[in-house]
């Protein structure tokens, strides 16, 4: 099956938006992770944590206002709402490290069953290792989510009984949102706990490569 | 919309529990939140520990909560100042814990529990009897002892201006253990004198973010302890 | 009357040796001190580690550095970036060493330099390959590894403005490495694009005081590394 | 002898305050160490730090300007330079530990030849321990000089082989300052090498408990 199926990316971060609460401060991944912010239900205030010193982070700058002083993770330019703060590299860590951080979502190339994350290096040769922030945001932040696809554009699964890349972290993962399911890293593994409409939980089972149970809001299925 | 103003001094401490590990912002007068340790007295919690790099002066603040007898220990790295009886006697008496810190090493291990740093190791100490019971070791040739995190259930923390996301800033040398104590404790409570907009305190400047941050009360004119004790003030 | 500003960039790098440490400030090009780091390509120094959070990007600032084959080895977190061609390439030859640190062990190690604490435990790491060869301990019922406190012979940082006692401020998330690497250094070397007067910077406002800073040369007008990469610029 | 012959408070104030270099980052302890500020020899800047969190103290405030929101670790009112800093304690203490105070003068109640510090209690029963930044401040700062009464009130020497009251901190002493002369701790012990007028090698080995030896300057004497 297409790693395409199910929800679209938007969808999935739409998905991921609806489960953090009002009031979180929030760190969000690059790259896909990054949509979420789109995607916040109206009347809902997330306060975004950028860890290269920004807490309050805004919309996307028009591109005249980019301003290479004031820029993300990703060093793409950002802006800063009225009541941002700026601080450096250690106090910013100090919020993630010391677990002030409500959520953070992530992508991922690996996810095992025991929520161990891979999400830095293949461990290839020749491959320049490059682990930023990871390992510091799954180490200290409260809840730590997983934004993917639920298979690698070759069609491997992602989510696994075991990482066979290099891990970020053991244990970490709370929750797997992809374009087939919501699903829980529980002490049972993975449980799924909300489908992408039009798949079914085969079709789930199918593109992971570790059991998969059934949370109780989809006994039914 | 995040709005962390509470609207009295009572329910900023509403719910503080007996046995609560409270970190307690100030050195000395400077940065002392008297209004909020008054509300703390009247709201009756027990067998406190208490954090603050002192013990308090004369019968109000910080000295009143010892003396009404709400603390069970304080750590501290001065428990002595010009006006203060009230540790020194229940001290004397038996019928208060102390567990005394150096005051870097005390700044340190509120800065490590609120940045995640179970444990650290600081040449300061060593060789004296502050060292006993801890462990030693060397490092490019020093000895060093192993001092731990700390954390508490609660920080009460006087500042300047607070917004409503809960950033602040301080007035001078009232800022010492405010910022540190906020990032340390699961509850911070803050009185500040006045409440700003978003944005009116620079955030090139804000001091504490907001994030580390749980409840702001207004206390426009905040008492001066020395002021107080002057005037022979006690509490309640 | 202390004065800490130099008249040139070209005097502010002079005594760096072969072999030096050297934090270099910046969070990909917010931050980075390119007119410092021009300086010392010029000035020649040779087998240098370089502390930084990236390897730089395109033909100038860092990349250049790494380019003209002055740099030994590397610590930092992510050695890659988007225009990132000159680490990965010496890399792969093993021309140059790569010491890999996560981010916020980087910013902490850096800090715990620079305030004398020799060593720390942290979470960060626990259970991959970067805890290989560390002391792993537990606390409060979770492992931890020991990481050690990073010093440097010197820190290029880049300021907004800078007074003559060295008290800098810095311009949004240029901020980042900054103020840790100043502590951390035995000599830290600013570029500020201004200076002012003392009181200029509201001392609410200075986020690194000048005990922390050796020297400054003003720099009024520095360059962005993403237009001097976007226009093919190389150095030298 | 009496403790009080030799230099005055205020000479040997001045005393220390010849030997601090300009531009020095200078931590005066509580007491007699306060005076040194008021002795700096023309045309020399130090930038005094005060560990409650102020680099750049000034001169003592007009009475009536004295302002509770700015004291020093005495608890006494300040003021802060143009070109001053206000900083929370873990970053004070950072400049302390880190090595970046480049002189403290501090009182003492005994000194031992090994450069052993004793200041903060006499440990005898019912006191109150209290330390405050002591320990961290003979820890830390580059180059710790004490400024005391050769003896006790009561006669009794402060220069000891082995000090009797709890350390502050070990062969952490640079150089003592008394009412009657100046002494290096050296690794041969107490060697004098500046005697206050009219005071004689035997009066300072008379009140001293333990081997004083002369420096170069002295060979003379």
């Amino acid at each position: 099956m297409s790693s395409q199926s199910g929800w679209t990316r938007e969808q999935m971060a739409a998905r991921v938006a609806v489960d953090i609460p009002d009031g979180s401060y929030v760190n969000l991944g690059i790259g896909m992770p990054e949509l979420v912010a789109q995607f916040v239900p109206k009347g809902r205030e997330l306060v975004y944590h950028v860890e290269n010193g920004l807490l309050g982070m805004g919309p996307d700058p028009e591109p005249d206002a980019a301003d290479p002083d004031l820029i993300n993770a990703g060093k793409k330019p950002v802006t800063a709402i009225p009541g941002a703060a700026f601080f450096h590299h250690a106090d910013s860590f100090t919020m993630i490290r010391g677990g002030h951080i409500d959520v953070c979502v992530l992508g991922a190339m690996q996810i095992a069953s025991s929520g161990d994350l891979a999400n830095w290096s293949t461990g290839a040769e020749g491959a320049i290792p490059a682990v930023g922030g990871a390992m510091d945001l799954v180490a200290g932040v409260r809840t730590v989510l997983v934004l993917t696809q639920h298979t690698t554009k070759t069609g491997e699964p992602k989510l696994l009984e075991r990482c066979t890349y290099p891990l970020t972290g053991k244990a970490c993962v709370d929750r797997i949102y992809t374009n087939l399911a919501v699903i829980d890293v529980t002490e049972q593994g993975f449980v799924v706990v909300d489908l992408a409409p039009g798949v079914s939980l085969d079709e789930v089972r199918a593109a992971t490569g570790a059991p998969v149970g059934v949370g109780p809001a989809l006994q039914h299925v | 919309m995040i709005d962390k103003q509470v609207e009295s001094l009572e329910a900023a401490v509403a719910d503080i529990h007996d046995g609560a590990t409270i970190m307690i912002g100030g050195f000395g007068e400077a940065g002392s939140p008297i209004e909020l340790i008054h509300a703390l007295i009247d709201q009756g919690a027990r067998e406190l520990t208490v954090v603050n790099n002192n013990t308090g002066s004369g019968g109000v603040g910080l000295a009143a909560l010892i003396q009404n007898r709400r603390v069970r220990k304080m750590i501290c790295s001065y428990p002595r100042t010009a006006n203060s009886t009230v540790f020194p006697e229940l001290y004397r008496a038996g019928e208060i814990e102390l567990e005394l810190v150096p005051q870097g090493t005390l700044a340190e291990r509120i800065r490590a529990g609120g940045a995640g740093i179970p444990a650290f190791y600081t040449a300061t100490a060593v060789g004296t009897v502050l060292e006993e019971g801890k462990e030693v070791r060397r490092f490019d040739g020093k000895d060093h002892v192993l001092e731990h995190g700390l954390r508490a259930d609660f920080a009460l923390v006087k500042a300047r201006r607070a917004d409503r996301y809960g950033n602040l800033d301080y007035s001078k040398t009232t800022r010492n253990f405010g910022p540190i104590m906020c990032t340390a404790a699961a509850c911070s409570i803050v009185q500040a004198e006045e409440l700003v907009a978003p944005g009116d305190i620079d955030p090139e400047c804000v001091v504490t973010p907001g994030i580390f941050v749980d409840r702001v009360v207004v206390v426009a004119d905040p008492a001066h302890e020395s002021h107080l004790v002057k005037e022979g003030r006690t509490y309640p």
